[in-house]
């Protein structure tokens, strides 16, 4: 008689120790060797009055704020196009669906500084509707509610590219059932699509909350002015007085912003907690709404929204990389394309950047979507006890901010790695794992979503047919999936290609990243070279993105996130 | 309410080759109870989605009275239609526990408190499942997922219902029942209804009126014992009852019910001065296949069980099959004599 | 590679001081690393904290950092023959850092601005009301120098700060930021290092830079060697090279005031001995720097 | 292949109540086609996931022929089966055409070119889908879908093959046809089959044997004809075959099968002591029920046309009902006189 070799529950017995592993090496390792530096320090460096301090618990209360309002503007613009542009019959759908992932590419500053340029007594906008504040008057984005708008701008691609993958994996029938049931248009969002969807759009909000717990840029321009910290300014504070507490001062306030971004998990956690959303039987069609006369209204509000949040800031970039030096007014004499020459012509540094930053972000999207396929899988089928810890632990280096990142791996890596003895400090690998580290939760947490969704029917029936665990992921959990991958791929490609935070410590000759060439233009006053290669990074995204429009045919239905 | 009409009504499928459904034209009266019968893949839920407004019509127009309901340009929204519908695929919402499936209709209506607890709970009772109002859909079996779609599709009071293969996935004892909750609630409510089934009985025994598709176009409309009496064509024929369909020499005149004498006559011409006469298709049923000690020989090609009798395919001589039913079990490759007690020309 | 430098230079002006070292020495291998002062302290600090610090040379903003890592016993000492050809003030009497130039810290106006100041004072008058950035001390290492340079000033201190938050001063991110902000016209007057508006103006920038007459503040870009280096001798070399009079004159050829000596000025600066340095007192600077962040947040920060 | 084995196989869910199996034990022999037969949410679909490895039992063991499957704390998993399924709901994969649904357990079985295209292509002519090779599942009919899904069942050569409920949306004819393939490939192959369904003739058609379930126990498994012949217990009377159940004073001894006079004296016993002789239960096939000019008296409480019949459901006078065929049209109210010609002590 012949024992049964092995559980027959759904996943082969590998998994778990991979995933295991997977954590460990990016997300335990880094933070428990900060956590370690830091108590060190506290106890050289003496009892920190740190906690004691009400500027942080005001800078806590800051974060909270701006994180929890920018997430509901990104839910808002994030939430209105996936749910506009997937189930309206809205015309141009795949150009709005393009041109609202770019805004994530163009740096928080500029889009920052391009705002306020907008809405300050300089703006020619308003001068030109005589509405121009009088020279002096307060910036009103200096202010929590300025902060949380432009989180909202930057973030709003994570919450649409999560969100329409859920929209997408909708049973058509359920919504005409509510329809036929006499619900209008409104109730059947609510009732039906919000809640059916309800995972993808706890991940977006829940990516985006973290996000912004996390962020840098925009505080530190928006923010300071306002006396408005958050928990990452006040750590740059920390960084740029270095004393011998800043490590224990900076673990602190890491464990802080690990903390918010777990409440904000648990928030997630307990709105999903106890539903089901496996979608039965088929969802193969995506049912949709006509708007009737309101199509024209939302239309325009859409591109109204793009303009906005694209192509101003843009045009910013384009006219301060033509203008000669700053504050020149442009016109057809003094506009000069000798920025470009000189990004494109003279500076090696271009080509190295440019080479760098795309692989990197191409490695780790694809590298990443690997991992997160398995540990998403994982999570959601695999019943551990350990998946709430996993997927918290998968989430907090996200939430850090960049530098903290940075020094965590530099504590980890600047000696040689024990055993093997090769020092990775100073290459390009370090610079990729910490991108594992921090995109982890961006490319996860789309697909776990998907996962969620997923009727298990369909993975069984693969099972009976004889396929085994690798084959079923090839064949059929990863495109049925791949809305989802392909935002995850997608995400993680355009944050990675334009990060500065991370790569800013990490960088060294030869692995300079184009956030670093960007960043370093623009510190040393060549902002009209910054500028330039700004604006060849977005052409050359959408360059990217126009070829992934070309193979579109060839890719598994939905990758492509603004083809319907 | 008032009468469904639908006037030469087409669809077709970007995707599809033919279209789906081809000028159907067909009035279901108020009140009505129309059963749908056709081969899988002829069109049936397709004209069922027209109606309930999930698809826009190529061509033709939907009426419901006078009021338009969908042409090839315009068409009101689903949820102005004041219609309810099984679906196939059942279409229950995996996030919401049976009863708040079963109420959501009410729900939309502003029906609220007592009276929605009362009406869901009604429904409940009528399809059995009292006592899974907690659960999700998906912690059901099959028939009681379609039991939930069922009593949700009856809980309000809709001007038109639409029933895609309601009963599919129910046995026997619960399909009586359910029939029997048709009859009563069509009788109290007097929605027109459409009922979509592969299953004749269960036509017979529910419609006012029986309508024939097959690849997209009507064959025939008629009261059930007329569209089992008098089917027109091989297809109606063919799917109607479960008679075989024999080819047989034109019977001379237009007479079209044949008895033994008539059909016999026509068994021996045939094998007498065969080819010469044009063929006409004579429907025979099984109840009217009689094995008795004379008549034209046949022999035994499969025998099946089917509890209450055997049903037994048999072979003419020259080949062409009969179905008939017999109390006995025979053996195959048996020689028996049977007399045709009637038969129609289609 | 022979020498390691991390520096808080600009890119280009990093790369120049390297290439005008290798051609004075050359067969050194020179790798660098630039960025802001808090990116490069944090790297620095953790490397040090790993056991492994990579660099061999600093050459970064402030005396004030150096000060605390020379106390921390993190720098190596090395009495540089150049040091005769310096002011005293400019470098540690025991050899530890070494200034290289001069980055003053004075006021920039748009040129459509109604007034023009010509002191801090001027600042704080109504003209000015909500006209004012300058840079925050978390951001940029200078702007804490500046603030700790105009504090000690017996008719400003922390009061004279107190009037310009009044008078609606933002402090908000790096030179950069205070540079654009001007430039385009959102703002008319900002506190910013000298060579930022001097070079914008070249290009044609509508901007003026002044050098108050209370005097400005300087922070001086200091090079130092690191005691953990393992190219001492490559390192020495590098701090003779920065100080010697060819060094000193790429700084001038860059655009910044050279810390030697007997150097002239860059085109757009006034004389040399016009502009008043207010002095400070690295290692007094030190121990208050912790509080005076603080006390400048209290005044510019949460509390507002 | 080898005996298909349940050993008192149990299983609770969380969130149901009762347990959804509980203690069924079963053997099916090798090649054997058993039919699963049993009232919505009985249990069936759940004990079928148990065979093919998609749920864990709570108790007991399954094996095939020496080898555990699974046990309440091991199993082998599906993939290393070597089974095939119809899910009831298809489970279709919404990402591939319907020939690489239909391939794709050839191709992971390692089959490919020539020899998987005609494979896939027999596959989808016996299921009477060979235009639709290109199409994708969501643009496909129910019953369309339902016959991708067989065809993909039905590609390989599995020992076990598993069918739930695969026929419930496809008419009369293509049913007689999958039927038909069925018996052939269950020949053919000579895999052990269970098949579940609702519907009892379809049962009795294909199975060598039939099993009876009911709320999660086994009640009853035997040959179709043994079973339809002497069901027992009320659940299984009541399931198979149509027949109504009276309530009657035991007749004498152990007799079962009762003819006409017996029922008559029953029935008259009844008349005049009740309530003393403890009741017996009756089941009366309404194939056994004939109209006659004497018998005992009822009267008509429904009529349904059904095609080549009229069923009817009766009633005796003391209120219990009995179901009837006729040939002719009778008027509810009526009364009319019968006799039984035979009937079943349960
Ligand atoms: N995942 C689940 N969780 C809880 N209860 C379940 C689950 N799946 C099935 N059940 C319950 O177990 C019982 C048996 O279900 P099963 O699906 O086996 O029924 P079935 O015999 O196939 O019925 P049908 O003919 O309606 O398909 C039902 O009462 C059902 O509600
Ligand atoms: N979305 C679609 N795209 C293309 N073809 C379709 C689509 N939906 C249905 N069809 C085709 O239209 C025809 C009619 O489909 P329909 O669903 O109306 O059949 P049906 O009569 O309900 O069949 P069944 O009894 O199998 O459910 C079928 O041949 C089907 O393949
Ligand atoms: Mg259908
Ligand atoms: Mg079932």
């Amino acid at each position: 008689m012949t024992r049964p070799k092995n559980q027959g529950n759904s996943q082969p017995r590998w998994l778990f120790p991979f995933v295991v592993t997977v954590i460990f090496c990016l997300s335990v390792l880094p933070l428990g060797r900060l956590a370690v530096t830091g108590i060190v320090s506290a106890m050289q460096g003496g009892a920190h009055q740190l906690l004691s301090d009400p500027a942080l618990w005001q800078a806590v209360y800051d974060t909270l704020t701006t994180s929890f309002f920018g997430m509901i503007a990104a839910v808002v613009l994030g939430g209105g196009f996936a749910l506009l542009l997937t189930l309206f019959d809205i015309r141009g759908k795949a150009a709005l669906g393009f041109l609202f992932m770019l805004p994530t590419m163009i740096p928080p500053q500029v889009t920052a500084l391009s705002w306020i340029g907008m809405t300050g007594p300089s703006s020619t906008l308003l001068k030109a509707l005589g509405l121009a504040p009088p020279l002096g008057s307060p910036q009103p984005l200096y202010s929590i509610g300025g902060i949380a708008l432009l989180y909202g701008v930057q973030n709003a691609a994570l919450v649409y590219l999560s969100l329409r993958a859920g929209l997408l994996a909708l049973p058509r029938d359920g919504v005409e059932a509510a329809r036929l049931s006499g619900a209008s248009s409104w109730q059947v969002l609510k009732d039906v699509i919000l809640p059916l969807s309800l995972p993808g759009f706890a991940a977006g909000a829940a990516i985006a909350f973290v996000s912004c717990v996390g962020n840098f840029g925009i505080p530190a321009i928006l923010g300071i002015p306002a006396s408005i910290y958050t928990l990452p300014t006040l750590i740059y504070s920390k960084f740029a007085s270095f004393g011998p507490g800043t490590f224990a001062d900076v673990s602190l306030l890491s464990a802080m912003i690990a903390i918010l971004s777990i409440v904000g998990l648990i928030v997630e956690e307990r709105v999903l907690r106890g539903r089901d959303y496996r979608v039965i039987g088929l969802s193969g069609q995506v049912a949709v709404f006509r708007l009737g006369a309101w199509r024209w209204f939302a239309e325009i509000a859409l591109w109204l929204t793009i303009l906005i949040i694209l192509v101003m800031p843009l045009t910013a970039l384009v006219a301060s990389s033509l203008a000669p030096a700053y504050g020149v007014p442009l016109s057809s004499s003094t506009a000069t394309i000798q920025a470009y020459e000189e990004i494109l012509f003279r500076q090696t540094v271009t080509r190295t950047a440019f080479t760098n930053s795309v692989t990197l972000a191409l490695t780790t999207a694809f590298g990443l979507l690997a991992a997160t396929v398995l540990t998403g899988y994982f999570l959601v089928r695999g019943r551990s006890r350990f998946a709430p810890v996993i997927a918290a632990l998968a989430e907090i280096p996200y939430a850090l901010p960049g530098i903290v990142l940075a020094v965590a791996f530099i504590l980890v890596f600047a000696a040689p790695v024990p055993v093997i003895g090769i020092s990775i400090y100073g290459t390009i690998w370090i610079i990729l794992i910490a991108y594992f580290s921090s995109f982890f939760a961006v490319s996860l947490k789309p697909v776990v979503s998907a996962f969620r969704q997923l009727d298990p029917s369909l993975e069984e029936a693969a099972r009976l047919s004889g396929a085994r665990f690798g084959r079923r992921l090839a064949d059929i959990l990863v495109p049925l999936v791949a809305p989802a991958a392909g935002a995850s791929v997608i995400l993680v490609f355009l944050i990675a290609c334009n990060e500065l935070t991370i790569s800013a410590l990490l960088w060294s000759a030869g692995t300079q990243t184009l956030g670093v060439a960007i960043y370093n233009l623009d510190d040393s006053g060549s902002f009209n070279l910054a500028s330039a290669l700004s604006v060849l990074v977005v052409i050359m995204v959408v360059v990217m993105m126009l070829v992934l429009e070309l193979m579109a045919k060839r890719l598994p239905k939905g990758v492509v996130p603004w083809r319907s | 309410m008032a009468k469904l009409i639908l006037n030469s009504l087409s669809k077709s499928f970007e995707t599809g080759g033919r279209p789906a459904v081809n000028g159907v034209s067909l009035t279901v009266r108020e009140g009505g109870f129309l059963a749908l019968l056709g081969p899988s893949g002829c069109g049936k839920t397709t004209v069922l989605r027209m109606i309930a407004g999930f698809e826009q019509p190529t061509d033709g127009s939907i009426l419901l009275g006078e009021r338009v309901l969908a042409d090839a340009s315009e068409m009101v929204p689903p949820e102005n239609r004041n219609m309810a519908m099984v679906f196939q695929s059942y279409a229950l919402w995996p996030h919401m526990s049976v009863a708040e499936n079963i109420g959501y209709p009410l729900k939309v209506r502003g029906i609220s408190g007592e009276k929605r607890q009362r009406k869901v709970k009604d429904a409940l009772s009528a399809v059995r499942l009292e006592s899974y109002a907690d659960r999700r859909p998906a912690d059901l079996s099959g028939g009681q997922r379609q039991r939930v779609a069922l009593a949700r599709c009856l809980v309000t009071e809709p001007d038109v219902v639409l029933l895609d293969e309601p009963l599919a996935n129910l046995d026997r004892h619960l399909r009586q029942e359910m029939e029997e909750t048709f009859r009563e609630f069509h009788a109290r409510s007097g929605a027109t209804m459409i009922y979509v089934t592969h299953d004749q009985a269960e036509a017979m025994a529910l419609a006012t009126d029986v309508a024939v598709m097959s690849e997209g176009r009507l064959l025939q409309v008629a009261a059930p014992e007329e569209i089992y009496a008098r089917p027109e064509g091989r297809l109606v024929g063919g799917l109607v009852g479960q008679g075989a369909i024999l080819s047989l020499p034109s019977p001379d005149g237009d007479r079209r019910l044949l008895d033994w004498p008539a059909v016999q006559s026509l068994l021996s011409t045939r094998e007498i001065g065969r080819g010469n006469d044009p063929a006409a298709d004579i429907l025979v049923r099984p109840q009217d296949v009689e094995i008795a000690t004379e008549g034209v020989a046949v022999s035994v090609l499969s025998v099946l069980f089917e509890g209450e009798r055997y049903a037994l395919r048999l072979a003419l001589a020259d080949g062409q099959t009969l179905r008939a039913f017999s109390r006995r079990s025979v053996r195959v490759g048996d020689t028996l004599t049977v007399i045709i007690r009637s038969a129609w020309r289609l | 590679a022979d020498l390691v430098l991390y520096t808080s230079q600009p890119n280009a002006d990093a790369q120049a001081t390297v290439d005008g070292f290798k051609a004075a020495n050359p067969g050194i291998e020179v790798e660098w690393v630039r960025d802001g002062t808090p990116q490069i302290m944090a790297k620095l600090n953790a490397e040090i904290q790993a056991g492994n610090p990579v660099a061999d040379v600093l050459l970064i903003a402030d005396t004030v950092t150096l000060e605390r890592m020379k106390q921390a016993g993190q720098l190596l000492a090395y009495k540089s023959p150049e040091a005769a050809n310096y002011d005293k003030a400019l470098y540690d009497a025991d050899g530890y850092y070494y200034s290289t130039k001069l980055i003053t810290t004075g006021i920039m106006y748009n040129t459509q601005a109604s007034m023009k100041p010509a002191s801090w004072a001027d600042l704080a008058k109504p003209e000015a009301k909500g006209l004012v950035t300058m840079p925050s001390p978390l951001a940029s290492g200078a702007a804490l120098i500046h603030a700790q340079t105009l504090t000690a000033v017996p008719d400003l201190g922390w009061d004279y700060y107190k009037q310009l938050k009044d008078n609606g001063a933002i402090a908000a991110g790096g030179n950069g930021g205070v540079l654009k902000s001007v430039a385009s016209g959102e703002k008319a007057y900002g506190v910013v290092v000298d060579y930022m508006p001097i070079r914008e103006k070249a290009k044609g920038a509508p901007v003026e830079f002044v050098f108050p007459k209370e005097g400005v503040s300087a922070v001086t870009e200091p090079a130092a060697i690191l005691a953990s280096t393992k190219h001492a001798e490559n390192a020495r070399k590098f701090i003779d090279y920065v100080l010697s009079e060819k060094g000193q004159e790429g700084f001038l050829q860059l655009g910044y005031i050279p810390a030697r000596t007997g150097m002239a000025v860059p085109a757009g600066f006034p004389a040399r001995d016009t502009i008043k340095v207010l002095p400070i007192n690295a290692s007094e600077a030190l121990k208050n720097s912790e509080n005076d962040v603080k006390t400048f947040s209290d005044i510019f920060g949460t509390k507002g």
